[in-house]
């Protein structure tokens, strides 16, 4: 009989491992019908806040870079510049590093734009005499972190009169859409962590309550490996068949919610489903079941005697 | 076969079930071990499957020092012994067939194998149409046999059996007894365990008493009782 | 105090565990059910606990029919009587005197006088100095001892005891077989579902065997085997 | 003895009954070390994010209110009013329903304002003739939901010549802080159905693990309430445990995140600690043992035959 157990080839021995694993995964999934359900209840509305997170922080991800976007520096040039100095100072300040735009702006414009700001009721052109404002070059930036030294070196830049650009306003965009960044990705994290530690645990608890298997099956020769992977197996399963659930949720509930954000916020920037949910439920998905199987193997040394 | 050497076991509680137990089998021996409830029976063969680790003393299973077995080669050990366990311990959610077919899927017994064995050996203890059949839907009884047909199902050269009569009538006491008796026949050592008196004075075979962790008693052919 | 009227089980496997029985005790029978393992002993001893229902026919107990009890009354009628199960059913987290003291508990007995007549039930199944024991750290037979201790701390008219001797030595069941005596002596009706032959033949009470779920034996002052 | 047993008074049995179930709770808890461990864990990492929501809605809500008190109606006034007349106005006003403030900017000072915006590069007053903008009322709303009636009202008043109150971006505004305290609730929401359905399950599966000891309890003829009592209080017990220890993260982590945002972002409106903390754990705590107690309650039902 040995002699006929060594002729077995590796790939045969280790699909029957497999068989073997696999064929009791999925019948204490079964037998254990209620801890299952329990368990697999557990991590899947776990699985919902997590993705939740991942969800509101790539959009706010977005929503941030588009306001981030309107962060510009204004140069005011002296007066009476001529067309070619003009340009010339176009494309000096279109070379500096950090300047993704230059528009020129006429004082004749800059001017019809405060009476379109002050509305119908007052008519400047009626009390003034001359155009009191200047022409100006509107600097869009590469990273609106760079407002300040883009503002520096152009200021350096001959017929550039003065440098705008909102000091304090972009100063507290940027703390507000930094914070909200951070925040989009500590609560990713934080509810990522939880979820890890609730998975871990509630696995924990399906293991504690069959530790008497566990030892049954050492009494009766079983090696660590041999007790161990149908466990890894079901946990793999709890989570593969937990993030199935969760996304079956997740997935209508962001087309819908996006849908109504389209009708209520129509003017915020959202991520398209297509561009979010794939990579998400994925992640999710492996996630589920590397923590599932890694729950399981944590769980498992408590029990085993290796 | 098996040899213990001045073995004490001290529970952690400090109850001292084993006091300088020194006692051997050869391979091939049948010995019936008995003693008075409470006397360290189950706590010595506990120590020859390692579930447990002598306080003093030494320990050997074919001829290899077992005291300090590292944990890894305690699935080895223990597939080369079949055991029948004082409370059964059948895998709860496992049929009675399946609980028989694991001792030898641990084994490594090719698939092929493993259903004709497994169902010849419920066969013997007289449960072959029970297989199907969860623990909890058995009898105290068949639970017993099948915790037997699972230790004898690999053809161990070594078999452990604590109490294997207790839940069964004398009849089929005396069957599973009878089967005992070949497996050894067959060369396989054995060592029983049991209370049961009617067996032990039938058989006389080699008797080995306990009693409050010592042995006080170690003879060949003989009777439950020394002065019955 | 029990009375069965044609019961029939069949459990929901198909299995027929006992078929059209009928059998009655007075208060303050003592008898012995005895049977081949599997005959069904332990089954009707479910029936009178009301662990299980009978699929045909009528239990009562106590002049109660309880084939249709209410779930309401299940507790009322289990404190009524005492149960040895024969795998002890112990509370696994409780000690040998918490698992004790918890039948009295239950039944609402005045704290003060809990812990004297536990540990009295202790004494009288000689375990007294094993009280703060878990049951993991007990051997079979204290383990069995301590569900019998619980089965009488509350003295209960009624006594069902499925095979309460299948762990102990030969001397330490005959004396609870006394004890098992002395109670029904007091008026304690007791039903002892049991495999040992020495025990029914000594004290030579009613006998009542089944076999494949049949009475096929109900004789006073009966042996173990009929024609033995 | 049943004498004696009728002697007792219902106090006595009720207290008595209270030591049995709190003895054997705790001796459960401690007994149970592994499970109880995994069971409080899940339940304390459950709560944090449920407490972080209600911190972030409560914060939401205090900067929305904030932002939307900065929604306001003017009115602008006939050219050459009296200031009589421009009191009556006023009062007229302040008397309307939804109005909170009235506040009068002349055109003097309007011509500063427009000035401070423009900067000191455009000198105005070196260029107009006649300030060009008229007196105005500045209406400050009750509700910043009701600036479109406040505005159609205060039109109907005679000396009032145009009305503003930037309807598109009170709307932005609105259906942005709208959204935000919705998001907050909905967060809130969803974190505590999560965690309702968590401990729930995260108790049924410790029961699961214990259901033979509710079989032999029955078995031996404990009443369902006797059973169940210790399990409760068991369940009320982990509640009650893993809130204190949430609590003692999110307390600290509170008040640092607190100290950090005023870093960072000083000029946004934060709660107080003191006005959060107390009434945020004591309702946490609350939660956790209602939760607690009826997901013993519930799971039990499976095991008792009542
Ligand atoms: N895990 C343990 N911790 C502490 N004491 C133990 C433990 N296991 C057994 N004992 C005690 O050691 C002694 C011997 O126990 P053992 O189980 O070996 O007896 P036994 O001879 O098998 O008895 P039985 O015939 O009743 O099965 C007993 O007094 C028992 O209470
Ligand atoms: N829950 C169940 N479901 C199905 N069949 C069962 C169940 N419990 C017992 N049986 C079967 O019913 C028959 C009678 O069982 P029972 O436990 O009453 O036997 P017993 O006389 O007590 O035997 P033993 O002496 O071995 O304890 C047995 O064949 C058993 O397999
Ligand atoms: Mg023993
Ligand atoms: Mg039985």
């Amino acid at each position: 009989m040995p002699e006929q157990r060594r002729r077995r080839s590796p790939l045969g021995v280790l699909s029957a491992a497999l068989a073997y694993a696999g064929g009791e995964a999925l019948a204490a999934f079964r037998r254990n019908g209620l801890m299952s359900a329990a368990a697999v209840t557990t991590i899947m509305v776990t699985l919902l806040p997590v993705g939740g997170a991942v969800a509101l922080a790539a959009n706010l991800r977005l929503m941030t870079t588009i306001l981030e976007r309107q962060v510009q520096v204004v140069a005011y040039l002296r007066d009476g510049i001529s067309p070619q100095e003009r340009d010339r100072l176009s494309a000096q300040v279109r070379a500096l590093p950090g300047v993704r735009r230059v528009e020129f702006v006429g004082r004749d414009q800059a001017l019809v734009r405060l009476q379109d700001a002050l509305g119908e009721r007052v008519s400047l052109r009626d009390v003034i005499e001359t155009n009191p404002l200047p022409d100006s070059l509107e600097v869009a930036l590469v990273n609106p972190r760079e407002a300040r030294p883009v503002a520096d070196a152009v200021r350096q830049i001959g017929g550039v009169e003065d440098v705008a650009f909102g000091a304090q306003a972009v100063d507290r965009l940027l703390a507000v859409t930094g914070l909200l960044r951070t925040g989009g990705v500590a609560a990713g994290l934080l509810l990522g962590g939880v979820a890890l530690i609730i998975i871990m645990n509630t696995i924990r608890l399906t293991i504690i309550g069959r530790r008497q298997e566990i030892e049954i099956m050492q009494l009766v020769g079983a090696s660590p490996w041999y007790v161990r992977s149908p466990f890894m197996l079901e946990g793999v399963l709890q989570g593969l068949v937990a993030t199935a659930l969760a996304a079956l949720v997740l997935i209508p509930g962001y087309i819908l919610l996006l849908a109504r954000a389209r009708d209520v916020v129509p003017f915020l920037p959202l991520v398209h489903a297509p561009d979010l949910l794939p990579t998400l439920v994925v992640s999710l998905g492996l996630g589920g079941m590397l923590v599932g199987m890694s729950g399981s193997l944590l769980a498992l040394r408590r029990f085993l005697h290796t | 076969m098996i040899r213990l050497q001045g073995v004490t076991k001290r529970y952690p509680n400090g109850l001292l079930a084993l006091n300088d137990v020194s006692f051997s089998m050869a391979e091939g021996e049948f010995v019936f071990l008995i003693g008075p409830t409470g006397a360290g029976k189950s706590t010595l063969l506990r120590l020859l499957y390692r579930a447990d680790v002598a306080s003093r003393g030494k320990v050997s299973v074919a001829g290899r020092d077992i005291t300090r077995l590292p944990a890894r080669q305690m699935p080895a050990l223990r597939r080369s012994m079949g055991v029948v366990f004082q409370d059964f311990k059948l895998l709860p959610r496992k049929t009675a067939y399946e609980n028989v077919a694991f001792a030898m899927q641990v084994t490594g017994t090719p698939p092929e194998e493993i259903r004709p064995r497994a169902m010849q050996a419920l066969e013997v203890v007289g449960l072959a149409d029970r297989a199907d059949a969860l623990p909890w839907q058995l009898s105290g009884g068949e639970q017993q046999r099948i915790s037997i047909a699972r230790a004898i199902v690999h053809q161990p050269p070594l078999l452990l059996a604590d109490e294997p009569t207790g839940n069964l009538d004398p009849r089929t006491s005396w069957e599973i007894v009878q089967l005992l008796s070949r497996i050894n026949l067959r060369g396989t050592t054995v060592l029983v365990a049991t209370h049961n008196k009617l067996i032990v004075d039938i058989l006389r075979q080699r008797v080995v008493e306990l009693a409050a962790g010592t042995v006080v008693r170690d003879e060949d052919y003989g009777l439950y009782a020394s002065h019955a």
